[in-house]
């Protein structure tokens, strides 16, 4: 088998869970305005609930749905506890250009080390239901594991579940037109507020998942999804930051970019890589790949 | 009935409505003119909501609307068609009718109200599935009235349908307004600048200047008057 | 004949399809008052966006003082000569008045990077804040100097643009609503300063009688066209600019401005 | 005639700017003497630290507060300072202050480049556009191999910038004279400081945060304030990190990881991202907490003991934006105004 083939193949589990982050940041983007830098945070508690469970009742099923049900309802509070009271106080000046992106901040690190305190800062793996080593095809072996069809399966479910709600549900509408135009929304008669709650926990939901679905090939810190944060919105801007279809295929972009790039120059490029990826995205085309031109104002 | 007593807002510094004081009788239409900055959108967006206001009260009916969020106006009767063409130009055509009607829920009626605004503008029917921003200008100020009408409101708040629309499209939708009042007993409060226009298809008319209310009365009265003339163009 | 400080010539812009204006042309010449009269959503901001550099047209062409130009970026406009006010007052929040002022005599500073980082700028600020009170001063509002704009009425606060619109001394001032907001008393200030202005002024306005009795000349826009120019008189009486502003049915139902 | 002599009357505004900075750095400095003999030694390194995160937040403010712009990475300038400062010193064999002066420089040229990025960008963009470069910077030491790959480069600061001495005897410990130089260096920074932003430079960067579009028309070029603001305030961040990288006699990666960002980040706010003297409060601030969880957390276990200061400066974070927007400057700033209001209402 080529190398190139099985880069890709490796790339497009990765890519599956950059999409999921990609999904959660446009989310809480389209509904609020805000980039939720504190998703890092909030994927990583909601993940380490999910080993809590499976050490105390031994089944992963179960651990990963509680901690995808935990990572809904994390992400709800947070929208009625700090991003409501946040919004309500909006003012001028500097302090309300930074004071969202300063309050998530704050938000990851409150999170970050509340998990600290309880599991400590060891590197911890987390368990898969399925083998991680690759799977065999016709003897010969090819990088891509059982859990990886397990990670590319349960995104592409995430996404095509949102999706339906999202064009076929009433709920789905109001959180449109909430993202559009919330004036006309609320006009309308659709209650932009819980529709904003709802949002952010479909978003912690999302990212929730997304966690589970690292960790088991790498490992589970209090700090061990900064980078999936990052790479999560280079994927959310290379799409456009404002259709869930363009954020995950932002996402597998970025994801067989990053394998290919690991593959030939190594993993000390792949930082840099992302970061160039976004800046010439950003100034290039700041409305994504896909996006209509004249669309937004970076 | 609407009854607006002693309204104000401000916006910052600026006296937006100054203690404005009018009643609207049910199934009447009355409308607002006055020049550009004279308050009278500030005035429609008190009423649903939008802008909260400093003082005074507004009641339609029971309801103090001046307590409401703007998200349950419409579920007291009251729609509001905000200036400027209000369509959600990423949703298609149907999207942004459904969209009026989605806090009736699973009203078997909804249906109903649907193909009777259809039936009022057919040409929102010919393009259900496109996209809003593929509309012309006239059929887009049909959409967003036509998407308060799916709310089935006893009262509608209509600000500046003819801006920016040609003289032609103008009349059809002062047309559309006036038959479909008379039509379902629906109270009309008209916010405009093009002041002929609205006065012919209104019952009451009250004029606008910074905010207060320079004159009232009945919609021909006020369009013979000199003086309002004189107010409002300066001869 | 002197040349207009400022013409243009067949200026189309379009947004998105739609024609926000097409084949307008307009001339200010020196010490002019020209009054840029229209319904709302007529264009008239577009052409004051075309003129102060933040729309570029499709076609036309702009000159000044006589010499064809490009159209200039906005910084470029108080170089060229010419100064905008913008609707609303668009004060910085965070300066005083006088600071506010200042800003616009940027570019008549001499405090280089060097002289910034060793405090040797006393002298050349001092310069520049006469003059700003002077400009404050000429707009009655001396005593606002140091005042924050968040603490001042609206009124005042259009005294205090106007002054920053004025203090590099252009030879053509774009005037956007500056009617908007006053009171009667004030009205008649505005009107009694813009009368004053030895600078020509292009004037968008909606209070009517305030552009019929300071405008030597006045432009009317419809659906982004001209309509009508002229006298205030002549403009008065044209059936178009009736039709235009109380609508079609004004003259009998006859769509007589299309 | 225009009266401008109320705008200007306390006898000390009547001296001349540039000879009031040197006052100003002289009383400070004595100051900060003084108080250096009265604290033990490991304050001492404390003060140094403070010094460091006073100047890297007073280029937030400069940035953040003056012309509005987001940074999420500024300890990539730090860190560009750090290096430079150090490949200047031990490997050029440059004296201190040089190596400092071209440590600014390097950081101040790394900032103008990602300025011209950075003024096309704005808000969430530029925030995540930063954060994507600060988690990237570091990786960039293991690709140079002059830049020591994770260990980085450290060497013995006794033999780089030993203290004065007589007959081989120092006049003061080697700490203290670390304390001196991050003092001097502090009290330089901020007479520049207050020069730049009291300059028509922070009249511009303030309008151009405020409205660009009324900045535009004031004749204003607004890219080029907001690449000179990325610049300049980047060379206060290459100040920074050239201070600290002397105070720890080091430099290595993971001294400029996320978290010194967010850290510089959380003293601007805490301090007020407005004010330049708010930035010492939230140096000592930053210097502090970890001092007080250690004190309220000393009998806990291990885990509680590492997080509490992330856990407690990250509340802060979220109070303070929620309830004291403008950081503790702006709180007394209103406490002041309030006391001084009522000072004079009494008088009448």
């Amino acid at each position: 088998m080529s190398t190139l083939l099985s880069t890709l193949i490796t790339g497009l589990s990765l890519g599956a869970i950059y999409s999921l982050m990609a999904i959660a940041l446009i989310l809480v983007w389209r509904s609020t305005r805000v980039v939720n830098f504190a998703q890092a945070g909030q994927a990583v508690l909601s993940t380490y609930i999910g080993l809590e469970i499976h050490r105390m009742t031994g089944s992963y099923w179960l651990a990963i749905v509680l901690s995808i049900i935990f990572g809904g309802v994390l992400g709800g509070l947070i929208d009625l506890a700090l991003v409501r009271p946040l919004l309500r106080r909006a003012g001028s000046g500097p302090e309300a250009a930074v004071a969202p992106v300063i309050a998530t901040l704050g938000l990851l690190a409150v999170l970050q080390g509340v998990v600290g305190m309880f599991w400590g800062g060891e590197l911890i793996k987390f368990p898969s239901a399925f083998s991680t080593a690759g799977l065999s095809i016709g003897g010969s072996k090819i990088p891509f594991s059982a859990f990886d069809l397990f990670t590319v399966g349960a995104s592409l479910a995430v996404m095509l579940a949102f999706s339906f709600i999202f064009q076929r549900t009433g709920l789905g509408l109001s959180m449109r037109a909430a993202a559009f135009s919330p004036e006309v929304a609320q006009l309308a008669g659709v209650r932009t507020g819980r529709v904003r709650t709802i949002g952010w926990s479909f978003a912690g939901a999302a990212g929730g998942l997304a966690g589970v679905l690292i960790t088991p090939t790498t490992f589970l810190a209090p700090n061990s999804l900064d980078l999936l944060l990052v790479f999560g919105f280079t994927a959310a801007v290379v799409g456009g930051l404002e259709s869930m279809i363009g954020g995950a295929l932002g996402g597998l972009a970025l994801g067989f970019g990053l394998a290919l790039v690991l593959q030939y120059a190594g993993s000390s490029y792949t930082f840099m890589t992302a970061f160039v990826v976004l800046l010439a995205v950003l100034l290039l085309r700041p409305q994504g790949l896909i996006g209509k031109r004249g669309g937004r104002r970076v | 009935m609407l009854r607006i007593d002693s309204l104000t807002t401000d916006h910052g510094q600026v006296r937006a409505v100054d203690h404005v004081s009018f009643d609207v009788e049910v199934g009447s239409c009355t409308a607002v003119i006055g020049a550009n900055g004279a308050g009278k959108s500030s005035l429609l967006r008190t009423l649903s909501g939008l802008v909260k206001s400093s003082s005074g009260s507004a009641h339609w009916g029971d309801v103090d609307l001046l307590k409401l969020p703007t998200s349950e106006v419409v579920r007291h009767g009251v729609a509001h068609v905000p200036e400027g063409r209000s369509v959600i130009a990423e949703l298609s055509v149907e999207e942004n009718l459904n969209l009026g009607a989605l806090w009736r829920g699973k009203d078997p009626d909804v249906t109903v109200t649907k193909s009777e605004v259809l039936d009022l503008f057919p040409r929102l029917g010919e393009r259900l599935k496109q996209g809003a921003d593929s509309l012309s200008g006239g059929e887009r100020q049909m959409l967003a009235i036509g998407r308060a009408l799916m709310a089935r409101p006893k009262l509608l708040l209509l600000d500046e349908p003819s801006l920016g629309l040609a003289p032609i499209v103008i009349e059809q939708i002062f047309h559309t307004i006036d038959t479909m009042r008379k039509a379902t007993g629906l109270t009309v409060v008209l916010v405009e600048q093009n002041a002929v226009s609205a006065l012919a298809i209104a019952n009451h008319a009250i004029v606008l200047a910074l905010g207060k209310i320079v004159a009232s009365g009945e919609a021909k009265a006020i369009a013979s008057d000199e003086s309002l003339r004189h107010a409002y163009l300066g001869y | 004949m002197t040349s207009p400080i400022l013409a243009l010539e067949g200026v189309n812009v379009t947004f998105g399809g739609l024609r926000a204006l097409s084949d307008v042309h307009l001339e200010v010449f020196p010490g002019q008052v020209v009054g840029l009269i229209g319904p709302n959503g007529a264009g008239k901001t577009t052409l004051f966006n075309v003129m102060s550099g933040f729309v570029t047209p499709e076609s036309g062409s702009m000159a000044w003082e006589g010499e064809l130009i490009r159209f200039p970026k906005p910084d470029q406009l108080i170089k060229r000569g010419m100064a905008r006010t913008l609707q609303g007052v668009g004060l910085f929040s965070d300066l005083t008045c006088v600071e506010n002022v200042m800003v616009a005599l940027t570019h008549k500073s001499r405090t280089g990077m060097l002289s910034a980082i060793f405090g040797t700028y006393d002298r050349d600020e001092a310069k520049l804040r006469i003059r700003a009170m002077e400009a404050l001063e000429f707009c009655g509002a001396a005593d606002l100097a140091n005042s924050k704009p968040s603490d001042l009425a609206f009124p005042l606060l259009k005294r205090v643009s106007l002054a920053r619109a004025l203090v590099a001394e252009p030879k053509l001032l774009l005037l956007d609503e500056p009617a908007g907001g006053l009171g009667a008393e004030d009205l008649r200030w505005l009107a009694e300063i813009i009368k004053s202005l030895s600078c020509a002024v292009l004037l968008v306005e909606h209070h009517m009688d305030l552009v019929m009795s300071v405008s030597e000349k006045i432009y009317v826009l419809d659906f982004g066209q001209v309509i009508a120019s002229g006298a205030p008189e002549q403009v008065r009486q044209d059936p178009g600019v009736i039709a235009a502003y109380l609508g079609a049915a004004a003259l009998g139902g006859n769509n007589a401005a299309h | 005639m225009v009266d401008v002599s109320n705008l200007s009357t306390t006898f000390f505004s009547r001296i001349p700017r540039p000879l009031r900075a040197l006052l100003g750095i002289a009383i400070a400095a004595f100051a900060w003497v003084l108080m250096g003999d009265r604290i033990s030694e490991f304050r001492v390194t404390q003060g140094s630290m403070v010094a460091a995160y006073a100047l890297a937040i007073i280029s937030i403010v400069m940035l953040t507060g003056y012309s509005g712009q987001v940074s999420l990475g500024h300890g990539s300038f730090l860190a560009v300072g750090a290096y430079a400062c150090a490949l200047f010193l031990v490997n050029l064999h440059w004296p201190l202050w040089l190596s400092f002066f071209a440590s600014v420089l390097a950081a101040a040229g790394v900032g103008a480049i990602v300025g011209i990025a950075a003024a096309r960008l704005s808000g969430p963009y530029l925030a995540g556009t930063t954060l994507a470069f600060a988690v990237g910077v570091p990786s960039i030491s293991g690709l140079v191999s002059i830049l020591g790959g994770e260990q980085g480069i450290s060497w013995d600061a006794a033999e780089q910038y030993a203290p004065p001495s007589r007959y081989g005897d120092p006049y003061v410990f080697l700490n203290k004279w670390v304390y001196w130089i991050c003092g001097a260096a502090l009290a330089i920074g901020i007479a520049l400081a207050i020069n730049i932003t009291k300059s028509r430079y922070g009249r511009i960067w303030r309008a151009v945060r405020a409205d660009e579009s009324a900045a535009a028309l004031a004749g204003i070029n607004v890219a080029r304030s907001k690449i000179l603001a990325f610049a300049v305030s980047a060379g206060f961040a290459g100040f920074a990190g050239a201070i600290l990288s002397v105070t720890l006699s080091s430099v290595a990666p993971s001294t400029f990881g996320l978290s010194l960002s967010f850290l510089i980040l959380t003293g601007a706010v805490i301090g007020g991202v407005r004010s330049i003297y708010g930035a010492i409060i939230g140096a000592l601030a930053l210097v502090i907490l970890p001092t007080l969880s250690d004190m309220i957390a000393s009998n806990a276990s291990e885990s509680i003991h590492t997080n509490l200061p992330g856990v407690i400066t990250g509340v802060l974070l979220v109070l303070t934006v929620l309830f004291n927007p403008g950081g503790t400057a702006a709180a007394f700033n209103h406490l002041a105004h309030g006391l001084r209001f009522k000072g004079r209402r009494s008088s009448h």
